[in-house]
């Protein structure tokens, strides 16, 4: 049936707004065979159809018609492929920063990881062209102020923080410290500290 | 926006506190706060307060409304009328949870008053889901809220305008083709009828 | 756990790239072939002949079967898919609420509105509005965790569940507000997903 | 040429209110501009002076603050007033590059118009050009993705770019009194009077203007 490799590609990103799949090269590939051949056919029919006098042989355009619609198709499910996987990359750049874990950059295509790069440029050079002083950081403050200081559990051997004052602070596994909330909360979003309410 | 934003613009609110300090006026981008004189009356913004009352640094006057007498006036008068009255304070819920929470050692029958502000927010939540289901079962294309508070409006949300976008959605014809709309707009709720009045 | 999306606040509304939409369009709507198509016979798996015959009633996805029913010459005329036909709609008209949705259509609603391009009469729009309005009590309750019956989330067709799900998460974040005293920081989505999936990989 | 860059435009026309605005309602302004741009479907025109001001606050009182003993109360204070302002305009300016990238053809092409009617910009020249490098990321990857079309692929996904919904629905306080608002585009004479300080929910196409022309807020 005509479309059913592109709309399996694009099932895969069915309820997976928060995780990013290993990209399928071989799908991909399949896709764009089907178009290529359909192209093709079209082509050639295309070609007959000009030659043909009008009222003779049989008419060849509604099947053009036909793979057309379906050459449009693949090419949606390809492209919204491609698209809602660079709107999970841009949360990854939020939330994991610009650095990605190994385990899923081997996820992305190499397209794709240029582009991972490519956005954490311009998105670096937006923020700091962000008023007259150097810029600001839009990746923290994503939750509305309470405290200065919070209490944080550390949830892995971290190593050394310095902090803004020249401190240095020792972040070891289940160790606990009373911190600068502005410092923090981006080794919380990354899992590294845990935020201990009272 | 999440509850802790409203409650993050609530914290705009002005509350007099009791400071055990002494202190100059502090030119906040604001406005001044202070001067802070051991024993005596300021008024400050409440996430102010609620900081220096966790420093133990004040006491919080609770605010004229915060008392037993005038809240089972506020949930008798809702309780009898089928429209919203109108709150002793705009943020009546932030305050009241803010300040139950860091100073309810401040304010005389606490628990009290607690229970009745919970009261008052059921009635009101009651009230609420019965006129948003009339509204949506009439699929209007407009509402009053006169007299719900910013955290009751957000409450609604985001399930309330998503319905009503998803109804405008369903009733539209589609883009592109220029048939008539077959439902005559339904208008539930005009300013003058206020039993029906959101 | 923290989100950064505020594009949930804004309710779903398709576009060309969104796998709602693109998931939607694969359901079929019954059509019948108004001129030959030569070449493509393999569509009407009950043949074996080389062209598809004028006459030819096929199920085909609403992708394929609006493109070709639509335009100056259409090469097809649809037909409702059976949800949307009088008998069907009659039963939502006597009691949408009792209509396991999810059943009668995973994607009631936009597969609903797509169809509703080819219903001159407007009876498809109709039923849609009817449906959603008179079913919204019950999304609204159980968003609220009003009357638990979590069975009753697996009734609701795909529009309906994403609803659900957006509000469901709003009321559960308000009353965690209203008794908790302080809402910790979280780690974000993705980092807690990514880590939860590496625990397994170990285990 | 003249090269006038949107900014310089923008503090021309409002410098007069700049002038009399206290920092009091600076603030106010700032914190209603930005629950008008979390709530608004579409993006709104960027307010560059109201951003500017407070940065500008901030940075001036975070140096008066600097040589303050870390723990003493005043200095406390100042920098939880620092941490709220920030966070309001980083909220601020998040939402903003949220709506820029997902409706990124649509705001351009739209911004194109706006230059071209030589109507004030919405975006801030930093905003702009943050787009326009977006714009250009995404489609260099939908051609490596499309390199192996033969000839030239259709252009759907360009003629159907993401567009916000502007009938979203949206709640809203009067800060005026407002007369003949229409709330159904199937009857003209569906019409409702807003009074000042009134609260109602409609559609958001039906008072875009209204926002942009700050004679009513989004709640």
């Amino acid at each position: 049936m005509l479309g059913e490799k592109a709309y399996s590609l694009v099932k895969e990103l069915e309820d997976r707004q928060c995780e990013i799949l290993p990209y399928n090269t071989d799908l991909v590939t399949e896709i764009a065979t089907e178009i290529v051949h359909l192209y093709d056919q079209n082509h050639q029919d295309v070609r007959l159809e000009d030659s043909r006098t009008p009222g003779t042989s049989t008419n060849l355009m509604p099947t053009v018609r036909m793979r057309h619609a379906a050459i449009q198709r693949n090419q949606r499910c390809l492209l919204a492929y491609h698209y809602n996987r660079l709107r999970l990359l841009r949360q990854m750049r939020w939330e994991f920063g610009s650095i990605l874990p190994t385990e899923l950059k081997e996820n992305l295509s190499a397209a794709e990881n240029g582009w991972f790069n490519k956005y954490s440029t311009i998105l670096g050079k937006y923020m700091r062209s962000i008023g007259e002083n150097g810029g600001l950081n839009l990746a923290v403050d994503l939750k509305p102020p309470k405290a200065l200081f919070i209490e944080v559990r550390c949830l892995v051997d971290y190593g050394k923080l310095e902090l803004n004052d020249g401190t240095n602070v020792l972040l070891k596994k289940n160790s606990q410290h009373f911190l600068p909330r502005s410092e923090c909360e981006e080794l919380i979003r990354r899992g590294i500290l845990q935020h201990i309410a009272n | 926006m999440n509850p802790d934003d409203i409650e993050f613009i609530a914290e705009n609110e002005l509350v007099q506190v009791i400071s055990n300090f002494n202190s100059p006026v502090i030119a906040l981008i604001k406005g001044n706060v202070g001067p802070f004189r051991a024993g005596l009356t300021t008024h400050v913004p409440l996430w102010l307060a609620v900081n220096l009352r966790q420093r133990r640094q004040c006491k919080i006057v609770p605010p004229s409304w915060m008392n037993v007498d005038d809240l089972e006036e506020c949930k008798t008068r809702e309780k009898n009328l089928r429209i919203f009255t109108k709150m002793p304070s705009d943020h009546y819920i932030e305050v009241a949870k803010l300040l139950l929470d860091c100073s309810s050692d401040d304010i005389p029958q606490a628990d009290e008053i607690r229970t009745i502000i919970k009261d008052i927010w059921d009635i009101r939540m009651a009230k609420i889901r019965n006129s948003v289901n009339s509204l949506i079962k009439n699929s209007s294309s407009f509402a009053a809220l006169d007299n719900l508070t910013m955290f009751e409006i957000n409450s609604m949300m985001p399930l309330v305008p998503a319905c009503l976008s998803q109804i405008m959605r369903l009733k539209k014809p589609p883009r592109g083709l220029n048939t008539q709309s077959q439902f005559p707009s339904s208008i539930l709720i005009n300013t003058t009828n206020t039993t029906n009045s959101l | 756990m923290i989100k950064l999306k505020i594009v949930l606040e804004h309710s779903y509304y398709p576009n060309y790239f969104a796998i709602e939409d693109i998931i939607a369009t694969q359901e079929k709507a019954p059509c019948k072939f108004l001129v030959n198509i030569p070449k493509l016979g393999k569509l009407n798996a009950a043949s074996e002949e080389d062209d598809l015959k004028a006459g030819t009633s096929l199920e085909l996805p609403v992708w394929l079967v609006q493109q070709l029913a639509s335009g100056r010459q259409p090469l097809v005329t649809i037909d409702l898919p059976k949800s949307y036909k009088p008998a069907y709609r009659e039963i939502l008209k006597a009691d949408a609420t009792a209509v396991d949705l999810h059943k009668f259509g995973l994607y009631f609603y936009e597969l609903g509105c797509h169809i509703a391009q080819f219903d001159n009469q407007g009876d498809v729009r109709e039923i849609l509005v009817h449906t959603f309005t008179t079913r919204f009590k019950q999304l609204m309750d159980l968003a609220d965790n009003i009357g638990l019956d979590p069975s009753a989330i697996d009734k609701l067709d795909m529009l309906e569940r994403k609803l659900f799900k957006d509000g469901n998460l709003a009321r559960n974040l308000l009353n965690n507000w209203l008794n908790n005293s302080i809402i910790p920081m979280g780690a974000a989505t993705m980092v807690v997903n990514h880590r939860k999936r590496k625990r397994i990989n170990v285990e | 040429m003249d090269d006038i860059s949107s900014e310089d435009i923008l503090l021309e026309e409002d410098e007069s209110e700049m002038m009399h605005l206290t920092p009091a309602q600076l603030v106010d302004r700032m914190q209603e501009t930005w629950i008008n741009e979390i709530r608004a479907p579409e993006i709104l025109p960027y307010k560059y002076e109201y951003v500017e001001c407070l940065l500008e606050h901030i940075n001036s009182m975070e140096e008066n603050i600097e040589t303050l003993q870390t723990a003493s109360l005043v200095k406390v204070v100042h920098q939880l007033e620092i941490d709220r302002f920030r966070y309001i305009i980083a909220s601020y300016l998040r939402t903003r590059l949220e709506k820029i990238e997902l409706h990124v053809f649509h705001i351009l092409k739209e911004e194109d118009t706006r230059i071209e009617k030589n109507e004030l910009p919405y975006l801030s020249d930093g905003e702009l050009q943050f787009a326009q490098e977006y714009k250009n990321s995404i489609e260099q990857h939908f051609q490596s993705v499309l390199s192996f079309w033969p000839g030239m692929p259709p252009d759907d996904w360009k003629n159907n770019p993401v567009v916000p919904n502007l009938d979203s629905f949206v709640f809203l306080k009067s800060k005026e009194n407002v007369e003949g608002v229409i709330i159904d585009d199937s009857d003209e004479n569906d019409i409702v009077d807003l009074k000042e300080g009134s609260q109602v929910i409609l559609s958001y196409s039906k008072i875009a203007d209204l926002l942009k022309n700050d004679k009513v807020s989004l709640l």
